[in-house]
């Protein structure tokens, strides 16, 4: 009597590996799918953990049923999941949390460090050319993504901390000159804190709306009990505001990073 | 289909099963998967007279079978509480279970006097947070305290009181008896096991509160031996909790002696949980051909 | 490859891995996966000064990440112990704690007499045997009893004495340091917390003596919390021990503040944990570029 | 440095149902093979679960390098160990304990009630002809191991408690007809503790040596942890031996059941 689609496990359709210990899985859940949006997340069992991880939904394809996410082996729990295969399922629950803002017309700039890359996938696809993606990774064997990144039509910028592809330098120094050309509605980004930190400051001092897509360890992933707190603001006054429910994505004037 | 239904403290349950005060936050964000009215009750999330923070993050870190917290009793505070939150449930068919904690005496009796004429059917008077630096904890820990809370509790309401004991003492019997002395309609237990986790990279503890409390399948034990205990040395009813996730888990639970159980933590792992270990309990009645849920109640013949 | 020595209560310890005492036999049971040697030291079984039967089987329950058991100190007492065991592991080069347990200050006193002049480095008092009915666990969680009987001991004693503590208490610092105020040289924890399994098919209790204590990797955070307590309330140094079952479990252990770590359950799982655990810890000094294990007792660095 | 094959992971060459929820494995495992002895067991790990589970050894073929164990799915943890397929590997000690008596000339009289039958077979094929297997089961459904042990050479006597299959009854039947006939020497038993005190007591009142294996819950299985007790006496005296070092088998007299 009591079901919900929530909580089937769902078929893992394929298994790519995307970078060394980088792992892409797309997963057949019509519903979840359905109802997804771009900087959501899923909260994913690790099978014999006790907490479940948070993977942001890298991609929607709303009419094959898929959602794709993009995830790298961390710790025991992410190396558990990375062990899944094709035709395995994955326990999951999605589509939690907030995403990202999505309006036809704006001009957008995308900024993804390293894992935080994949989630911003699924907002180039809806702003296509009106998108300036860029990404940046440690070092050329981590880089990911960029043909994907590339067929959705936006302008791809690519950086590397040490130089071994795109850009030497971090993502703030293309960002600071697309913000100078002007003509930037929002930016949205997620990454490291310290690369953040530097977007918000950046799009703040040009008067561009930025949203974040924010890390913080999870307990229940519903909003239930207040472990993923991360200091926020409303109405002039500090509170904890919950990751998973209030978030991830905030607006950057929202957060205190 | 056995009676599932219990009585505790005069106040009519459908089913044992409650989710757990601080993880089912005030009963509505479980709604995706089921309607609380197919719960027993719910503890809805500690809170004190006013407005409370909680702790800075990480508040969260995983052990084996189970894990640490240290929110710290973030709330709006009774009064937003009252106005924002219990609206939004008051008319749902459950047991709705205020979870009571105040840093002093008077708080706590501030808030049981705010509590009266509202939809809440329970209090549970939380004495054992082990997240909060001043209070809460020290009245857990001292029978003298713990006696002197209830008692002042008790004169400003006329709702039933359930007192949530602490585990991190010496003899919990001797708090279970001094609440009971002072006037409390039941007691719940066991709240978290005070605990610590350290990342060695850093050489910083996980919690940015540095300890935490420990909950999940890895307490179950824990739980088991001192709802056993209580239940054979208090007279009033014992809800139970630490631990359980599964049905076999809420039947030892009742078996040891609990009235009620509740669920915590496993809510994490499973949303379902609550609703599964109601229909498994129902099932297992059925096959054992046990008419009401309250037969096994206390029904572990030690040796 | 790191230095790996430490010592603690003068006692010089060739690296900090020690098999907990009932997890270990009196030393001869895993001889055949290796030499006792590569260890920093053993803990014996628990001995007391006549021969004890143990409680009734079952002695043994599972738990989620961890066990109970209810062997009740079975042992052959000290005598037996002098005549038969130890000359066994006499010359074996490692170090070599007694475990003395006892139901009367009086046996312990004896039992401290007895070990004088023996191959015996190291006295570990037990005051927290959580299954024998008298005696044992009531020194343990009595701050005044235990400082009675580690002065009975101290005054008995030419070795270096290291008392154990139970985590079965509310304040733990208090116990450790009545101990070090009595002449305590060092401090070892935790012993089992007490809990209990219920079968609900038989409704009985699995142990056969309805409570046992649990261990395992399940109580680890809970020891690790205490043992950061403990070294930060007292001088002298601390054993830790308490669900270890990796060698990061004993870096977290040593940087919260123990010098030496101690390794019971995880044995049962895996009979080369002790072992794994120094080539582990030894690895990872090395890959850190830390010359000597000693430098990270204690190193965490609290928020 | 430290090595010791005891601890390897072994090999499964095989598995076998050979009943509803009765696995049988054959496993690889030169070096205990070699030191196994009939009566023996191996402590197997269950993924996930904190404590081994004692297992028989049923066969071994020293020149093969191999072992069989035989086991039910009881609960959780030999569920786990029941997924393990042929060409997975599986953690266990091994061999543990002391086995039955061996001594070639004897007539002996082997029962095994239920999953207690399997170890009878090694010590069938020891004694072959001068051997009498009395296996008990429930029902025809639980019959296991009855081909093997004719192949023996051992004389094979069925029983059922429902009568589906062989004699109707218990094993102890069959075994009071053969101790009244004389010419047994040593009696050898596994199995429930009810069908145990029915063998011991009749071997007793003819004189007979009789030897049980017993089952206790085991921690350590090497003699370390003093859980698996079992009453005993020693020169008179009442003491809890040690099931997994000083037994599992053990000589009637010395054990109160
Ligand atoms: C909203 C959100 C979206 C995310 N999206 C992605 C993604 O698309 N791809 C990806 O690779 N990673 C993502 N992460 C990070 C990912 O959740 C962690 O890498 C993962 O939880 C680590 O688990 P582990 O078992 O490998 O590590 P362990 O260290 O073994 O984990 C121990 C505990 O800490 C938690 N934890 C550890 N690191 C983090 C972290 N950075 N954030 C949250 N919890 C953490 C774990 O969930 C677990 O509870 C996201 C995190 C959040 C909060
Ligand atoms: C020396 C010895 C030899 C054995 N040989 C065989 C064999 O050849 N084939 C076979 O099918 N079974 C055998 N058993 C019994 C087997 O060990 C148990 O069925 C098994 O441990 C149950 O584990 P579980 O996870 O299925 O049950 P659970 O109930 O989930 O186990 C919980 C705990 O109790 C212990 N336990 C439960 N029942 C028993 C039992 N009867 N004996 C010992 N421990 C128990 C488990 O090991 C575990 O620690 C033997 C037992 C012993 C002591
Ligand atoms: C995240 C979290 C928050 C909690 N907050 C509260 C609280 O506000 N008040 C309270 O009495 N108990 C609180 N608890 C304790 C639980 O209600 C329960 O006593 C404990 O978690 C043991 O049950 P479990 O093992 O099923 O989780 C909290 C537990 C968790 C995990
Ligand atoms: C089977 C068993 C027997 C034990 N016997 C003793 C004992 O005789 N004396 C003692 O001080 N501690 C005894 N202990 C406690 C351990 O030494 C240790 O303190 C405890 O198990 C926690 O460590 P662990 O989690 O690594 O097992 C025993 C533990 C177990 C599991
Ligand atoms: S994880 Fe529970 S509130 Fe966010
Ligand atoms: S199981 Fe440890 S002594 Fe037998």
């Amino acid at each position: 009597m009591l079901q919900n689609e929530k909580l089937e496990k769902y078929l893992i359709l394929k298994k790519e590996m995307l970078a060394k210990s980088c792992v892409r899985l797309t997963i057949r859940c019509p519903e979840i799918a359905k109802k997804a949006s771009a900087g959501q997340f899923a909260h994913v069992r690790a099978n014999g953990f006790m907490l479940r991880r948070p993977i942001s939904i890298s991609e929607i394809d709303k009419e094959a049923g898929t959602i794709r996410l993009v995830f790298e082996v961390r710790g025991k729990g992410t190396a558990v999941i990375a062990e899944l295969n094709a035709g395995d399922t994955v326990d999951m629950l999605a589509p939690l949390g907030n995403g990202f803002t999505l309006e036809k017309g704006k001009k957008v700039v995308l900024l993804g460090g390293g894992i935080g890359t994949p989630p911003m996938l699924e907002i180039a696809k809806f702003y296509g050319a009106d998108a300036t993606v860029i990404t940046g990774f440690r070092s050329a064997s981590a880089v990911i993504l960029q043909d994907d990144f590339k067929k959705t039509g936006a302008n791809v910028v690519l950086c590397t901390d040490d130089g071994t592809a795109g850009e030497h330098g971090f993502v703030t120094a293309p960002l600071a000159r697309i913000l100078e050309e002007g003509n930037v509605d929002l930016v949205c980004a997620c990454g490291p804190n310290g690369m953040l930190k530097g977007v918000v400051s950046l799009a703040k001092e040009h008067g561009v709306s930025c949203e974040v897509s924010l890390e913080e360890r999870m307990g229940c992933g519903v909003g239930a009990c207040l472990v993923c707190a991360c200091k926020s603001v409303k109405n002039g006054e500090e509170y904890y505001a919950r990751v998973c429910k209030d978030g991830p994505v905030f607006n950057a004037e929202e957060v205190t990073l | 289909m056995a009676d599932l239904s219990v009585k505790m403290a005069g106040v009519p349950f459908k089913n044992p099963i409650i989710p757990a005060s601080g993880t089912f936050g005030f009963g509505s964000e479980y709604t995706d998967y089921y309607p609380v009215s197919v719960l027993g009750g719910m503890s809805l999330k500690g809170t004190t007279l006013h407005q409370r923070a909680g702790n800075p993050p990480p508040r969260i870190a995983e052990t084996p079978a189970g894990m640490l917290n240290s929110v710290g009793l973030q709330n709006p505070g009774i009064d937003a509480f009252l106005a924002h939150e219990l609206p939004l449930i008051a008319n749902e068919d459950t047991v709705k279970i205020a979870n009571v904690a105040g840093s002093t005496i008077e708080d706590c009796e501030e808030i049981a006097k705010k509590l009266e004429g509202t939809a809440i059917d329970m209090i549970e008077l939380n004495i054992s947070c082990p997240n909060v630096k001043q209070g809460g904890v020290a009245f857990g820990v001292d029978p003298k305290m713990a006696g002197a809370v209830t008692r002042a509790v008790r004169k400003n309401t006329t709702k039933p009181l359930m007192v949530k004991l602490s585990p991190n003492v010496t003899d919990i019997t001797e708090i279970a008896r001094a609440v009971e002395a002072e006037g409390a309609d039941a007691v719940s237990l066991i709240n978290t096991l005070l605990g610590m986790r350290i990342d060695i990279n850093t050489r910083r503890p996980i919690l940015k509160n540095n300890v935490g409390g420990m909950s999940g399948p890895a307490v179950f034990p824990i739980a088991l031996r001192m709802v056993w205990q209580v239940a054979n040395a208090v007279k009033i009813p014992v809800s139970g909790m630490g631990g359980v996730s599964t049905w076999k888990d809420a039947v030892e639970m009742m078996m040891a002696g609990a009235t009620t159980v509740q669920i915590g933590a496993a809510l994490f792992q499973n949303p379902m949980a609550p609703v599964e270990i109601i229909e498994g309990m129902n099932a297992w009645l059925d096959e054992q051909g046990i008419q009401s849920v309250s037969e096994i109640i206390g029904s572990v013949r030690p040796w």
